[in-house]
């Protein structure tokens, strides 16, 4: 029903700039996440998008048509907020009710009602109808946030966080609720989260937003697996990948990560001879690293010393020093390990990254 | 640990109990006042048991005929009532007008904001006697003197600067988000404020209320100078028992006791939105 | 209607329908009515002024003996002749400002209004006083039986001036009408001086000792001997202060219109004055208003007190005074001399000379001081009548025949031979009293000796007058 | 007005114009005030006698050089300031003690707050002349009587140089601290709970939850209270209108009751407005003052 544009948009808070040219396309019906750090500038996107913000210089076309002049009742959004903004003063039904009882819509009394009621046993809120908000569970708070921003079928859904103020459970569940559904409703949702993991299991594709900036748009396969640069790379993922300096260096005609006077070979291919002599960073998943406490029989591997092992559950975080730097590794529960120990860091070939110390850029990428 | 637990609530206590005793002692000493009998009033020492009487009560509001006559026809009922219809005209016309000014001040960004904002204020610091004699010709040339009206405008310059300045920070409380809800929700501004923004100011709207109403029930001078014999005022009225060779200390008192009511009996009603209102603060975000 | 639901957290009252019932239009319906109501009560305020009278006339006026009971009789005024009269009472205080800002913007509102003489001087010198002179002479519009030779000459003196600055008082055109007069004497407790074997004071210096004497515990409770009013206000210096000054032949201004209440007889006698304040008086002298005072001797607590003769109305009604039938009435002591001046006071009626309404503004006039209403205003405590017809009347004669005639014996000899204006006359007397009275507060206070204070407010006073 | 909600910057209106439409309302109703305010201004600059309305002149500065040189002037100033600022202080202190002890509910807790504003209710200049009868010098003041029973000295209050001072105060303090609680007591029901619990967690003593808590929270509220206190206190007049005329022997003098007596008593308008321009400056330069630290607090 609804795909949005963005053309170079730009906003500007006086001095400081928000959204620095900002190109996107969101199909319709498309489950967008858009996934960045706190002030990247995911909220002010979305709002731009609502109409609550005005957009400093380019274009949003919603349908083809140019919008960022029209006020926020003439475009057909709803939005959940991450505070929920629920009206303090109103019973949940009232703030359920109340977007469709604007006075652009003219919906019957009767049909509002009925409307309600559908959502509020959906979300399964319909215990609660009385009430106001401040005798709400956060829970309950974010589903009648929810149910507001559903009751009317909008033409696109904002969701801003909308899960980040619940507890671990609680999130888990409502995600699987939201992935439910989606199916359901049918609308172009764009949904603005921090959490990589929400946005790689909600998303049919995913914006990463840095300062302002997207640095790449994709699946969630293709921004975990083929991250553009170190900058996303390092938001997927928790914990978040390990990094190691080092340069390139041809070694016997071939190129070679090299760190102080450890070598590991790289793939060879003409994009990373040319880069010959550039500094540059390894790229390591935690849960691609193994631990050994013999030498491996592998070129991929790295000398090290434990500095802490957690265990958690069915898997243990272990912290190991390579070199100057602390790597995260994940592993096996059966493998304890003492302190100060001396192990080596292990890898399979194609699971290495490398990016350009200076620009970010993805050298190398699972696959290649 | 339980022993100065104990010490802070009776200090508490003692705090609490000095500060009442120093409010309301004075109104207590008026209320006795009120009560008693134009020889008791004035006895030396002061008397603080005495036969009460409720002739000063009955000679503010349906006069009296003692043998000696001290009031004509009572005319406090009529400044009474003056004050009445300005204090609250006064009122909602500084609620009509400030709550807009107030709201655009708290949420809108423009030129000249904080000058604006100012200059409101700025009203409230010409001292009174500054303008009231040019401002007196003003109203005399307009027809404004001697009336309602004229009052009502007049009192504007004590509440408005005040009202805005108070509703504006209430305003300011209420999330940016709600606002932006009601808005993507369908809502014109006017709708949002309307229904969410007035609504949700409604502590701060009775307290201004409250506060606007006293002000311009208890003002003195733009009542003397811009008022008249059709609208003279409670303050002149109860200024008016001193007389030339004697003061009616108890009537003074009985009318003064009067006078409180009608701010009481606002406060007491509004007072359930003042402290209902003021938790606010626990549904906010 | 349930005007706080918001907050009402009710019982659970889910179901259908009952959620249509919201609070949508409730703001906005009654927002709009308390517009409505505001602007219909603006409406109706505009709409029910200004709505001419073929006659009618605007008095303001004081709250006074004098007006309440005339205010008794305008009832019966209009009925009989047609004019409506219209109304406005203040306090003394609040009545001079309003009059003040009424006349200083040649106002035509008010018709008739109060004023004394130092007012009479300054608003006839400002040009707002209609003289009345051609008005007595017109039989047209004054009653034959309008006696104007009954009232005492001295009174009418009082209201004549030929607005020269310093002198000319009882030349030039007459510019009101008294209608109260008092003048000062000192109301002494006969029992207290009896008590303690003290001779009612004939002189200040005895005044000084007996009040001296008489601060004292009289069965346990505290005396003062001496009461003034001492508030910074030139109704400070006019009674008792202004009476001892010019019975020392102290002046306020001499001839050419420089102030000299440094002369070395003011000293003697300010000095004098404030010593006996300070000795045998009250503690707090500069917070006594004259009603403060009063209520003081009429509880008892002072053995002297120094002000206007007709507090004795007051002072002999038992059912507001403890000291009713103890009271005695002292002339003002005399001085070095053996001269006894006393100061005087006279309220008077007077004309807007804006007034758009004079005629019928000098009709209500003329029988507002007739004869026959100033002697009904008799019984209201208008006490010093102006008419020397009305205070030989015997129910007048019978109404101020307080402490077997003493009163009356006192208040005739005032009258006819001591009490005169001791203001030199000049539209000056209000600032060049309030400028002294702190002057005298400042003695008494001891921030200054008598000599400099008199001399800096002298200063001060001659640059008010432009010396 | 506890200023801890989230402030971001202002959003652009709907229309350019709608908030100058908001606002021109309520400023169109106020401004009828300039002309009075222009004309008082001017007549600082001329020899206006109000009994003489034909014979004004322009005579520059001479009224302000005349004044300037008088030491009444800079009694006068000083003694506005050390009322004002005497007051402000204590009833911030007592509207902020008493509004802590009134925060949260006990028994009777309501009716007590109601009471509470009954002295803002009646009259200043009628609260002030029920004083002075209280405040009488002998033990005809019942304050001096009741005094009087614990053997202590009766005290002139308002008649003494040395008291009347502190007596206007504590009659000042009486009639506006009231409006001090009610304002930090709206100020306090709406702080968030959340700091305040975490800072329990914390073990913080009650004190450091104030000054660090409280305190910082509040501070929208205490500058209301500071600005509306500070002018109104400037600009005292009815008390002292209604006690002391500015007695004993000066003490009591303020530049607005000076100016009373300048150009309502003695006539001479523009040495009385003089008076009234400083006065407004002082106003104007407090509240510039207050209002920067106002905006600075909310941009926060």
């Amino acid at each position: 029903m609804a795909d949005i544009v963005f053309q170079h948009v730009r906003k500007c808070y006086g001095d400081h700039e928000a959204i620095r040219d900002l190109s996107l396309e969101i199909r319709d019906r498309e489950f967008f996440v858009i996934l960045g750090e706190s002030g990247a500038g995911k909220t002010t996107t979305l709002k731009m998008i609502a109409g609550v913000e005005s957009v400093t210089s380019g274009t949003i076309l919603l349908n083809g048509r140019p919008i960022e002049n029209l006020t926020p009742e003439e475009r057909d959004c709803a939005m959940v907020f991450e505070t929920y903004a629920l009206y303090p003063h109103m019973s949940v039904y009232e703030n359920i009710a109340f977007p469709l009882r604007a006075p652009g819509r003219r919906i019957p009394e009767n049909q509002v009602e009925q409307a309600v009621l559908r959502v509020a046993r959906i979300l399964g809120i319909d215990p609660f109808l009385d009430r106001r908000p401040a005798a709400l569970s956060g829970g309950q708070r974010q589903r009648v946030a929810l149910g507001r921003a559903l009751v009317r079928r909008p033409a696109v859904l904002l969701m801003d966080e909308p899960l980040s103020h619940l507890d671990a459970r609680l999130r888990n569940e409502m995600r699987t609720e939201i992935k439910a559904m989606r199916e359901s409703f049918g609308t172009t949702i764009v949904y603005v989260t921090h959490d990589y993991s929400e946005a790689l299991a909600l998303g049919d594709r995913i914006a990463i937003l840095h300062q302002g900036s997207i640095e790449q748009v994709g699946t969630p396969s293709q921004v975990f697996r083929r991250p553009v640069n170190r900058l996303v790379a390092e938001s997927l993922g928790d914990p978040p990948m390990n990094f190691l300096a080092g340069t390139i260096a041809l070694d016997q005609n071939r190129a070679v990560f090299a760190t102080g006077d450890m070598r590991i070979p790289l793939p060879d291919g003409p994009r990373l001879r040319r880069c010959v002599g550039k500094e540059v960073y390894l790229g390591l998943r935690p849960q691609h690293i193994r631990l050994e406490r013999h030498r491996p029989d592998t070129l991929f591997s790295l000398p090290s010393k434990l500095f802490v092992q957690e265990l958690l559950g069915d898997h243990t975080v272990a912290s190991v020093s390579v070199k100057d730097r602390l790597f995260t590794v994940l592993g096996k529960t059966d493998q304890a390990y003492s302190i100060d120990e001396h192990l080596y860091v292990t890898w399979a070939p194609e699971h290495m990254y490398l990016f350009l110390e200076n620009t970010g850029e993805t050298l190398l990428a699972e696959g290649d | 640990m339980r022993t100065s637990h104990l010490f802070i609530r009776v200090l508490k206590i003692l705090g609490l109990g000095a500060y009442f005793t120093f409010a309301l002692g004075p109104i207590i000493w008026i209320a006795m006042m009120s009560l008693k009998n134009s020889n008791d009033v004035i006895a030396s020492p002061p008397k603080f048991v005495f036969t009460p009487t409720l002739e000063n009560y009955k000679a503010i509001t349906v006069g009296q005929h003692a043998q000696h006559v001290e009031t004509l026809r009572p005319d406090y009922p009529k400044y009474f009532l003056n004050t009445l219809i300005i204090a609250s005209a006064t009122v909602v016309v500084s609620l009509l007008l400030g709550t807009f000014a107030a709201y655009s001040l708290a949420r809108f960004s423009f030129r000249f904001k904080e000058d604006i904002a100012f200059t409101f204020l700025s009203f409230r610091f010409a001292p009174e006697l500054m303008v009231i004699l040019p401002l007196y010709i003003v109203f005399q040339k307009t027809g404004l003197n001697d009336s309602y009206s004229g009052l009502t405008a007049a009192y504007q310059l004590v509440t408005l600067p005040f009202l805005i300045w108070v509703l504006r920070g209430f305003f300011e409380d209420i999330p940016r988000e709600i606002e932006q809800a009601a808005r993507v929700d369908g809502y014109t501004w006017w709708g949002v404020f309307r229904k969410i923004s007035l609504p949700l100011v409604k502590p701060g709207v009775a307290a201004v209320v409250i506060l606007s109403f006293i002000f311009a029930w208890n003002n003195f001078i733009f009542s003397m100078i811009l008022g008249g014999e059709r609208t003279q005022t409670i303050t002149l009225g109860i200024l008016g028992f001193i007389g030339y060779e004697r003061v009616l200390w108890g009537q003074m008192a009985a009318a003064t006791m009067i006078c409180v009511i009608p701010e009481l009996i606002l406060a007491f009603f509004v007072q359930n939105y003042i402290v209902r209102g003021l938790t606010f603060g626990a549904v906010k975000g | 209607m349930d005007t706080n639901s918001w907050t009402k957290k009710g019982p659970n009252r889910a179901g259908k329908g009952k959620h249509m019932a919201n609070l949508k239009y409730r703001i906005s319906s009654r927002l709009v009515a308390a517009i409505l109501c505001a602007f219909c009560v603006l409406l109706f305020c505009q709409c029910s002024k200004n709505n001419p009278k073929s006659a009618e006339i605007h008095l303001l006026l004081n709250r006074h003996p004098f007006t309440e009971s005339i205010l008794r009789f305008i009832p019966e005024y209009e009925r009989k002749t047609g004019v409506k009269v219209s109304t406005l009472l203040l306090s003394e205080e609040e009545y001079f400002e309003k009059l003040i800002t009424e006349l200083s913007s040649r106002s035509s509102y008010y018709d008739l209004f109060m004023l004394g003489f130092p007012h009479l001087w300054q608003y006839a010198k400002a040009g707002w006083l209609e003289p009345l002179d051609q008005y007595i002479e017109n039989p047209n519009l004054t009653p034959a039986n309008w006696d104007p030779n009954d009232f005492f000459p001295e009174l009418i003196a009082c209201s004549r001036w030929n607005l020269k600055q310093g002198a000319g008082m009882g030349e030039g055109q007459l510019w009101a009408l008294p209608v109260n007069e008092e003048a000062y004497v000192i109301f002494y407790r006969k029992d207290l001086f009896e008590r303690f074997h003290i001779k009612p004071p004939a002189t200040y210096e005895e005044v000084y000792k007996a009040a001296k004497a008489l601060t004292r515990n009289v069965d346990g409770q505290q005396i003062y001997g001496f009461g003034h009013r001492g508030v910074r206000s030139w109704s400070t210096i006019h009674p008792g202060y202004l009476t001892a000054f010019a019975t020392w032949r102290a002046r306020d201004f001499d001839d050419s219109m420089h102030c000299v209440i440094n002369s070395p007889q003011a000293i003697e006698i300010t000095d004098l004055f404030i010593r006996t304040l300070k000795e045998g008086g009250p503690p707090g002298w500069p917070s006594y208003t004259w009603y403060e005072g009063k209520e003081a001797f009429l509880s008892g607590r002072f053995a002297m007190w120094f002000d206007a003769n007709h507090q004795a109305a007051a002072f002999e009604n038992p059912t507001k005074s403890q000291v009713a039938g103890k009271v005695g009435y002292l002339l003002p002591p005399a001085g070095p001399d053996g001269e006894i001046r006393s100061s005087t006071w006279v309220w008077s009626l007077a004309m807007n000379a804006a007034s758009k309404n004079k005629d019928a503004a000098w009709r209500f006039l003329a029988w507002a001081t007739s004869k026959e209403m100033l002697q009904r205003t008799v019984p209201y405590e208008n006490i010093n009548p102006t008419r020397r017809s009305v205070w030989e009347d015997p129910k007048t004669v019978e109404a101020t025949n307080w402490a077997q005639g003493e009163y009356r014996r006192t208040a005739q000899l005032l009258l006819s031979k001591y009490a005169r204006i001791r203001w030199t006359p000049s539209t000056y007397v209000t600032q060049a009293g309030d400028r002294w009275a702190a002057a005298l507060q400042e003695i008494y206070e001891g921030t200054r000796t008598t000599e400099q204070a008199l001399k800096s407010a002298a200063a001060d006073i001659d640059q008010m007058v432009g010396k | 007005m506890t200023g801890y909600a989230l402030r971001t910057q202002s959003p652009n209106p709907p229309h350019r114009s709608l908030p100058y439409l908001l606002t021109l309302p309520a400023l169109l109703a106020l401004i009828g005030i300039l002309y009075p305010f222009v004309l008082g201004v001017y007549y600082t600059f001329t020899n206006y006698i109000l009994t003489e309305p034909g014979n004004i002149r322009f005579v520059g500065l001479t009224n302000y050089i005349e004044i300037f040189k008088t030491l009444d002037f800079w009694k006068a100033f000083s003694l506005t300031f050390v009322f004002a600022g005497s007051v402000v202080i204590i009833e911030l202190a007592l509207g902020l003690g008493v509004a802590l002890l009134l925060k949260d509910a006990f028994p009777g807790v309501r009716i007590l707050r109601s009471l509470l504003i009954i002295p803002m209710m009646i009259p200043p200049i009628v609260s002030a002349l029920m004083w002075k009868v209280i405040l009488l010098p002998t033990d005809q003041g019942v304050l001096n009587h009741i005094l009087s029973f614990v053997r202590f000295p009766p005290i002139a209050w308002l008649g003494d140089s040395a008291t009347a001072l502190l007596s206007l105060i504590i009659i000042d303090v009486w009639i506006y601290s009231p409006f001090a609680i009610l304002i930090f007591l709206a100020g306090l029901q709406s702080l968030p709970k959340e700091p305040y619990e975490a800072a329990k967690v914390d073990g913080a003593s009650g004190w450091f939850m104030f000054r660090k808590l409280t305190l910082p929270l509040l501070t929208p509220c205490i500058v209301l209270v500071t600005l509306f206190r500070l002018i109104d206190s400037l600009k005292v007049f009815d008390i002292i209108y209604a006690t002391t005329k500015g007695g004993p022997a000066g003490a009591t003098v303020t530049l607005h009751i000076q100016s009373y007596f300048e150009a309502i008593r003695w006539f001479r308008m523009g040495r009385g407005m003089v008076y009234l321009f400083v006065l407004w400056f002082l106003c104007f330069i407090f509240s510039k003052a207050l209002s920067r630290l106002w905006t600075k607090v909310l941009m926060r």
